[in-house]
């Protein structure tokens, strides 16, 4: 149905591998993520979804004891994400994140999209303006906060809430974009909002997406990443795996079956 | 509770009269310990109408004898001298400057602790750490004064050469410290009570840890910051022994906290141990000073309790 | 049987020193406990029929004694020892040798708050140096002694000054201070002679300058600082036994323990007075339930015996 | 049918590209029949390997098509409304390329008559009547699921009993006409096939009408003679 | 603006991070001044009083001269005080804060109440002692005694004690009180059952600041009539009391006299004899260690409650 | 697909209005419960599900302000839930309740499932034991925890909270169970477990279960009702509803459109 | 097809009556069609009643299999194999109800040519051969669906090509026949009726096998005789 024009590298997991202190949660890990595309995750609780997604914006490094072994190259550049050269803030300023639980900051709607652009320095008050225009526009929730972006964002509704998430991601024009069970905490309306934009934005970025729901998985994804226990066991295209999975413990969580 | 109610048998309507009688008795235990509680809560309340009984009936005395207009505008504070002024701004000048010393050391410090505690401190060194500063809390408040006046009003005057031997300054910064547990303590456990995703979203935006502290835990822990600065305001307006010890007892309408000065409950805590024959009209007037710092305090609280409201989860 | 005592802190060395020995001699049969409440907090339990004995600094005041008619409590009022108030300055301080009470006067008199600021401006002759002042709280004893002999008038006296309950803070606060000066009891600065000088206060009558110390005060020169301080003992408690055995037992050994405690005795026949009225029921004071300055040894002992 | 905004519009492009296409392919199916009859008419029997390459279009838009439906509902769980138009046109697009197939083989069936130089123009009034019929319930039968219009359909449905009883006159008449002149029987037989191929293109007509119904009402009234009434 | 360039973003987090090391000195500056003062004060002390910090000193009353001088009424007044005041404190304060979340309405009166807490907090404690004197010791007649001594701590302590309740409580959340609600459970049963456990390692919390606060009081216990001398403890339950070979009550001891460590402290403090600092300093130290060991108590036991509790 | 005998009533909402202070969440509710019938309410959120939901057992009278009208009969005695005479915490006693999140009492597993009967006054161990372990069968956890019945409840896995609030529930043998999104804070894995419970308690008890799941509610209920901006819109057989509903605005919200 | 159990028991048993369901149907149209070919050997036309009512049964199950799948998708959400399953299932009920209409109609001919006094045992051999060859077809075209087993379908299809030859040369045998002896020709358009249908039912169990290889490996093989080799 989709069209696969041949996609390039954004970034490709090699054998990866994570431990938090001495428990391997994801073992040898290779897979690519192509750009302008969406990449979705997919298994059961715990196999090391959430682990993978925020390895590739160095959060777990927030945290003693965790440990990376192996690559993530991150093109056109060629680094390794992981490397212990590359300073995890520069990392997370090239790859944004929107979390599980919308978390928009206790500030205005503004403040909140500006927050990234503070971060890096800015401070003028027109490229400000703008740049967080063109993000909450971006996000499809321009319309719905243009006549108070002085509001409190908590006040918002949580699909306002999670699009304002995205919008604070997409101001500092991130190259990769991570989404951790964005949905999980909003209803069938706000997911289909969400969906709609993630499919937007893929004209403009490469997104990675966690989900519990592989029917999300089947509507929002190219790429589909299957993981069980801390390895990946197929990845393939999203039209394919859904319809006619290789792999035999694929097939068993698509389809609901006990592992 | 049997569920099989189908026939309108004489055992089920026993059991319908059985449950109506178990009801009562409920009810009647229910409102049995409500009461209870609420005496509990009413406490509280008593000891209020009581403080302010106390204070105000011997106040009435006080007023009957001394005009509030005096009280009020007198610049200075001489009720057990022959030549008697009641000039009560002279003690609210001297508590509001130790205690605004105390909290310009208490809050940035308590404040940064609580932020370098929470945001930067690997854990074992904040298990560590937050009980052991919280031993600053329970050292009696004389070994501080002591501590103020004999260590470090010497340090100070290696600073300020002229700096007298007891000033606002040393019992104000002495107070600070020990003020600092109440607010790092309590911030503390604010900030941490702020959600880690929230911390998360910052620094998935890049975020350094201190940006991320300053533009996003501080304000979502605003509120339990601002009762942790309310609790160590009242402990700073409400403190005693250091101040007697160590502030010099003078009363003396200064704003110089490089001056000695007497403060509201250091004057009331000399009076109340002194020689004073109780029912003198200096005797009394302890209570008309106690009732002034009654009256700050519950100004103070009142802002707090409204910026609480104000700013009460953000997040 | 327990016997309660409560009131002066100035006296608590001396009624402790004395509760301590008993207890031991009695081998813990009989119970004495000691509280400091002040002069007055001290009155007001007595007053109150609380206490068996009440520690003063000073006389009995007569609103104090009028509450304790209310409350139907008599006493005998004891005369116990010396206690010397004592003008220190700073070891290091050169220039003063000596000072007379009008110098004193126009150091502390109200008129001198914010004015008296140097040490040439009460005798051209000290230098242009700061003054710094310390001395007791408005609310003991002390001060209103002080006041008294020095100022001419109770409780009169600048403010502005360094004031203490607490006499230790007193002796660390002129102690540090080439330019100070305070004065309190007797008995903190003979604890802290090495830190402290005693000022020679001139003696108005024989206008010589005279130190404070045991003897000075023993044999009634050093005046007008000089003064007594007091036991008041329930009438109703002398008639128990263990209350009459402890009166006892204090006379009998107060000249050893209060110079043990650094106070000035009276002598001997003071405390067999006390003794002899404690015995005839000799109820009430011998001053006018206000405060008396530069009474001496003798003056009391003539009122006593009067009585 | 709906005619609001599904909360995802990628929902509403899939299902509305879903339903261009089967339109597609029920116009290339039209044509196909069309062709198929007018080669018969005309005897243009070059007409026939265009009928003959569109078919290959159809199945495979037939294919396309199937595949589809299984990403719409794997994907969107499609319910109610929704999920009846993609089990329909899962229906609808087998009777249609079986549509095809029939057309194709009316053209096979035109062609070897008209290569053996029979020219069947005698019966050619009753099975052109027959298969403007036909064509015609096609035609409605598309323009019922383009409109989702179940009373269109009902309409096809009711037609098709008209086409059977047309389709039995016209067997009868070529039986008697092979009994009168055996000669023709080849022929006649070659023609029973095309009238047969055209009576089943009716039938496929009207299986699409039971499905339009089916997706525009919610009833399934296949097999039951009482619901169209 | 133009998109920056890797070296500017390099400089940037560069400058980001150095602000946070400095901030980092900064906080562990802060900290250690914080640490400093307490090593500092309880190094100080335990120095000076190393000399008097035997058994002895413990097992001594009182006395005139330094060198024999120990705090045996003093230490056994203060745990005793602490124990009826936690005794009162803590039912009264974990009632009240259970009253106040759980039954109490939302309406002026609960605001008032609540205003009237944190205002208590900050009432100085001296003027508890004045309000305790009038109360406890005259108008209950309970006299200068142990009891009155706590119950005026317990006062003192009690808005501490019912904020904390009062944030624990909040923090449980309102599905385990659904929970419990929804099996039938009434008010009274949710609360025995659920809230009072499960908020009791905040009022823990609440309790060790407290009091480590009550342990430090001077002022309000020498009004209500601490004494200063007291060589001889209270009677311990149903120890024969004197020569009629009778026995103490149970409770007898909570109405006697009594002295605390501060007192003691203060006492000695006060004294013209420096000798007696040295006392001073091995008490404070001895104070520090009873305020340290009661909060360990104290979080041990709030850690082995919080073990048991999470959701 | 389900065959459907003629149901008995359990409890009927009859012109149920519920107010929270002056705003009015339910208008005019009619709609019957049917005996041993799972019936599933759907909607868009805030359409007033839970709160319907909660009248079920007066849990709105643990907050002040809330106001209900008109009435809730409870069959066979025929009883108005919401009458001021009933006592609440008896209706609690019949009617059961489990919620969105699992919240399991941090007691062990044991006292969580004995808890219901403690408040009933029974103590006797014997019969406690031995209602505890029905309850456990029932939920289907207890060959899980039958070794471990004095461990914490919370260290069970989120399915298994969540069978054991149901075993809770359970245990004092409710009439009507209640169910809040039992499942939206559990993996697809335990969503099924808990799906096929219902399934299997039905035989034993009413439940009235309301689910932001669509899919969900076309696979457990055997009713639905679809509520909007507090009214109930449609009411019918699930097998209607979701291949057919009738009403065009259960149609939107069935297919994913937008109001 | 998996052997695992599904989460949600419900979801297996719901799978295990549709493919009952369907293995159930597929053993009606069975009857249908051996009956009809019994019939039409042993002229025993008392079986047609039979037949026609047996065909009320399989479309009733035609429809009720389609409402489970219907309710499947809506409920379960199948993906994958599952999905496969139903959708194939689906499509398959179609020809499998088709095939027993074509059981219908071999069964009515008959009837026609007994009562007509025919006796059509002359061509009896060749179509038996025919009628049992597709027979075969439609048993293993069954059982490769109950085993989900993909050679077993790819041989089915294959078969369906010999059918189609023996088909034809029974035709040629018919025209040569009639042509031979017109007054054969009324009973030989029967027949050739007859063999059409039992040629139909070999398309059918072609179509069915088709689905067989969709549902059992995900590939969609139609109209590709390549996938088949
Ligand atoms: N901070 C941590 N410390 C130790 N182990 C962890 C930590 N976080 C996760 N794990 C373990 O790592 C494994 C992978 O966890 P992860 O959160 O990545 O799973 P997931 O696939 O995202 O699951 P879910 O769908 O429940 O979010 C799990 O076994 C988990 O228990
Ligand atoms: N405690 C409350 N006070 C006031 N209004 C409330 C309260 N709780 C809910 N409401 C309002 O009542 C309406 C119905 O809420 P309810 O929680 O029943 O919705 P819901 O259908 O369960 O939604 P969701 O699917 O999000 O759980 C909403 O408009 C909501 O804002
Ligand atoms: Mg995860
Ligand atoms: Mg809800
Ligand atoms: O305590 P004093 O009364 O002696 O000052």
């Amino acid at each position: 149905m989709q069209t696969h024009d041949s996609p390039q590298l954004k970034a490709e997991a090699r054998d990866f591998n994570f431990f938090y202190g001495q428990a391997q949660a994801l073992k040898k890990i290779n897979m690519p993520i192509y750009d302008k595309k969406v990449t979705a995750l997919i298994g059961p609780s715990g196999c090391g979804k959430s682990t993978y997604l925020r390895s590739f914006n160095r959060m777990h490094d927030l945290y003693p004891g965790n440990r990376y072994e192996g690559e993530i190259r991150f093109y056109p550049d060629n680094t390794n994400l992981l490397s212990p050269e590359v300073d995890p803030i520069e990392v997370r300023m090239r790859v944004g994140m929107v979390f599980q639980k919308p978390n928009p900051f206790p500030k205005t709607i503004y403040e909140n999209v500006a927050y990234g652009l503070r971060v890096r320095g800015e401070n003028n008050k027109r490229v400000l303006d703008e740049k967080v225009e063109n993000a909450l526009r971006g996000a499809a929730i321009w319309e719905e906060v243009k006549d108070r972006l002085q509001d409190l964002a908590p006040n918002l509704s949580g699909g306002q809430q999670q699009r304002l998430c995205i919008a604070r991601a997409l101001a500092t024009d991130p190259e990769l974009l991570l989404f951790d069970e964005p949905t999980s905490a909003l209803d069938p309306i706000a997911t289909g909002a969400i969906e709609e934009l993630v499919h937007e934005l893929k004209k403009r970025v490469t997104i990675l997406i966690v989900t519990h729901n592989m029917q999300q998985a089947a509507r929002v994804s190219d790429y589909t990443a299957y993981m069980y226990l801390g390895e990946m066991v197929e990845f393939g295209k999203t039209d394919e795996i859904f319809i006619k999975p290789k792999d035999k413990r694929t097939e068993d969580y698509i389809t609901g079956r006990m592992g | 509770m049997n569920h099989t109610m189908s026939a309108k048998s004489a055992s089920d309507l026993h059991q319908v009269s059985d449950r109506l009688a178990h009801n009562a008795l409920r009810n009647v235990n229910e409102r049995l310990i409500e009461l209870v509680l609420f005496a509990a809560a009413a406490v509280s309340v008593l000891t209020t109408v009581g403080i302010v009984y106390v204070l105000v009936s011997e106040s009435i005395h006080f007023f009957q004898n001394v005009s509030i207009v005096d009280f009020l505008t007198d610049n200075q504070w001489t009720p057990l001298f022959d030549d008697a002024h009641y000039g009560i701004m002279v003690l609210i000048s001297g508590t509001l400057v130790s205690s605004g010393v105390a909290l310009a050391v208490a809050i940035p410090m308590g404040t940064i602790i609580a932020i370098y505690l929470s945001e930067f401190a690997n854990p074992k060194v904040r298990e560590v750490a937050k009980p052991v500063l919280e031993l600053l809390g329970g050292i009696p408040t004389i070994v501080f004064g002591y501590f103020a006046l004999l260590i470090v009003t010497p340090l100070l005057q290696k600073i300020f050469p002229e700096l007298p031997g007891f000033s606002l300054l040393s019992a104000g910064l002495v107070m600070g410290i020990m003020i600092v547990p109440y607010i790092a303590s309590l911030s503390e456990d604010a900030m941490r009570a702020v959600p880690m995703s929230m911390r998360e979203g910052s620094y998935a935006m890049g975020a350094t840890k201190l940006y991320t502290a300053i533009h996003v835990v501080v304000p979502a822990a605003v509120s339990g910051l601002a009762a942790s600065y309310i609790l160590g305001i009242s402990r700073a307006v409400g403190e005693t022994m250091i101040l007697a010890v160590a502030a010099g007892m003078q009363p003396n309408l200064t704003w110089n906290p490089m001056e000695p000065a007497a403060t509201i409950t250091s004057y009331i805590v000399q009076v109340a141990l002194g020689d004073l024959p109780h029912g003198s009209i200096g005797y009394q007037t302890i209570f008309a000073a106690g009732l002034t710092l009654l009256l700050i305090t519950l100004v103070f609280n009142i802002i707090g309790q409204w910026l609480r409201r104000r700013y009460r989860e953000a997040y | 049987q327990v016997i309660k005592i409560d009131g002066s802190s100035t006296v608590y060395p001396i009624t402790e020193a004395v509760a301590e020995d008993f207890q031991k001699a009695k081998k813990n049969a009989i119970k004495v406990t000691v509280g400091i409440s002040g002069t007055g907090g001290g009155f007001k339990k007595f007053c109150r029929d609380e206490t068996d004995i009440s520690n003063a600094s000073r006389p009995i005041t007569s609103k104090e004694m009028a509450d304790c008619k209310a409350a139907g409590v008599d006493y005998v009022e004891m005369p116990i020892a010396y206690d010397a108030l004592t003008v220190v300055i700073n070891p290091k301080n050169t220039f003063l040798k000596q000072a007379t009470v009008e110098e004193l006067k126009k150091l502390w008199e109200p008129a001198a708050q914010g004015v008296v600021m140097k040490w040439n401006q009460v005798n051209p002759a000290w230098p242009d140096a700061p003054v710094k002042l310390f001395g007791a709280g408005a609310d003991s004893g002390t001060f209103e002694y002080f006041t008294e002999a020095i100022v001419g008038k109770a409780k009169s006296s600048r403010g502005d000054y360094t004031a203490s309950e607490d006499d230790n803070v007193l002796v660390q606060g002129v102690s540090r201070d080439v330019n100070a000066i305070g004065y309190f009891g007797y008995a903190y600065y003979a604890e802290n002679m090495s830190r402290l000088k005693g000022l020679p206060i001139v003696n108005p009558k024989t206008g010589k300058a005279v130190e404070p110390s045991g003897a000075n005060v023993e044999n009634g020169t050093y005046v007008p600082l000089s003064r007594p301080i007091f036991i008041y003992v329930k009438a109703k408690s002398l008639q128990k036994p263990e209350v009459k055995e402890f009166i006892e037992f204090y006379m009998k050994n107060a000249d050893k323990l209060i110079r043990e405690v650094k106070y000035v005795p009276l002598p001997k026949v003071a405390y067999e007075g006390n003794l002899k009225h404690a015995k005839d029921g000799k109820i009430g004071t011998v001053f006018g339930g206000h405060n008396e300055v530069g009474i001496t040894v003798e003056e009391i002992l003539k009122r006593e015996a009067k009585m | 049918m709906n005619q609001s905004q599904h909360v995802s519009s990628q929902f509403d492009e899939d299902l509305g590209r879903l339903r261009t296409h089967v339109l597609q392919m029920g116009g290339l199916v039209e044509t196909q029949i069309s062709a198929a009859i007018d080669a018969y008419t005309t005897g243009e029997v070059a007409s026939v390997k265009t009928i003959v390459e569109t078919d290959r279009k159809v199945n495979e838009l037939e294919k396309a098509i199937d595949d589809d439906c299984a990403h719409i509902i794997a994907q969107r769980q499609p319910a109610a409304s929704d999920l009846r138009l993609v089990l329909g046109i899962s229906k609808i697009v087998t009777d249609l390329e079986r549509a095809g197939d029939e057309a194709k083989k009316i053209a096979k069936g035109v062609r070897r008559i008209y290569e053996a130089g029979h020219l069947p123009s005698q019966y050619g009034v009753g099975i052109r009547h027959l298969a403007e019929a036909t064509l015609t319930m096609v035609r409605q039968a598309l323009d019922a699921f383009a409109r989702l219009d179940g009373t269109q359909a009902v309409s096809v449905i009711r037609a098709d009993a008209d086409v059977d009883v047309e389709f039995k006159s016209i067997i009868r008449q070529l039986i008697t006409h092979m009994m009168e002149d055996p000669r023709t029987i080849t022929t006649s037989i070659e023609i029973i096939s095309i009238s047969r191929a055209i009576e089943r293109i009716g039938d496929h007509a009207k299986n699409i009408s039971e499905q339009v119904i089916f997706v525009a009402e919610g009833r399934d009234i296949r097999h039951n003679k009482e619901a169209i009434k | 603006m133009q998109p920056m360039t890797t070296e500017q973003i390099r400089a940037l987090i560069a400058r980001g991070k150095l602000k946070d090391t400095l901030f980092q000195a900064i906080g562990i500056l802060c900290l250690g001044i914080g640490l400093l003062v307490i090593f500092l004060l309880v190094g100080d002390m335990l120095m000076r009083g190393m000399e008097r910090l035997n058994i002895e000193f413990f097992t001594e009353f009182a006395s005139r001269r330094a060198s024999q001088s120990g705090i045996l009424s003093a230490w056994v007044g203060t745990l005793l005080v602490m124990l009826v005041t936690a005794a009162a404190a803590v039912p009264l304060g974990v009632a009240a804060g259970i009253y106040l979340e759980e039954y109490a309405k939302r309406n002026w009166v609960t605001d008032i109440i609540e205003i009237n807490i944190t205002n208590l907090a900050a009432v100085p404690s001296i003027v508890y002692g004045l309000l305790a004197l009038g109360i406890f010791v005259y108008t209950f007649g309970f006299g200068q005694s142990i009891l009155s001594a706590g119950l005026t701590l317990a006062l003192l302590i009690l808005p501490i004690v019912i904020v904390a309740t009062r944030e624990a409580i909040r923090s449980i959340p309102a599905m385990i009180r659904e929970g419990s609600m929804a099996v039938g459970a009434t008010r009274w049963q949710t609360c025995r059952y659920h809230i009072i456990p499960y908020a009791m390692p905040g009022i823990l919390t609440g309790v060790i600041i407290g009091l480590a606060r009550a342990i430090g009081e001077t002022a309000p216990i020498i009004t209500i009539g601490a004494l200063t001398f007291i060589a001889f403890l209270p009677p311990a339950p149903f120890a024969p009391t004197g020569m009629d070979g009778a026995t103490a009550g149970m409770f007898d001891w909570v109405m006697s006299p009594f002295t605390v460590m501060p007192i003691q402290i203060f006492n000695w403090t006060s004294r013209p004899d420096p000798a007696f600092e040295v006392n001073a300093a091995a008490a404070g130290f001895v104070l520090m260690g009873m305020v340290l060991s009661m909060n360990a108590v104290a979080i041990w036991l709030r850690y082995r409650m919080r073990k048991n509790i999470k959701w």
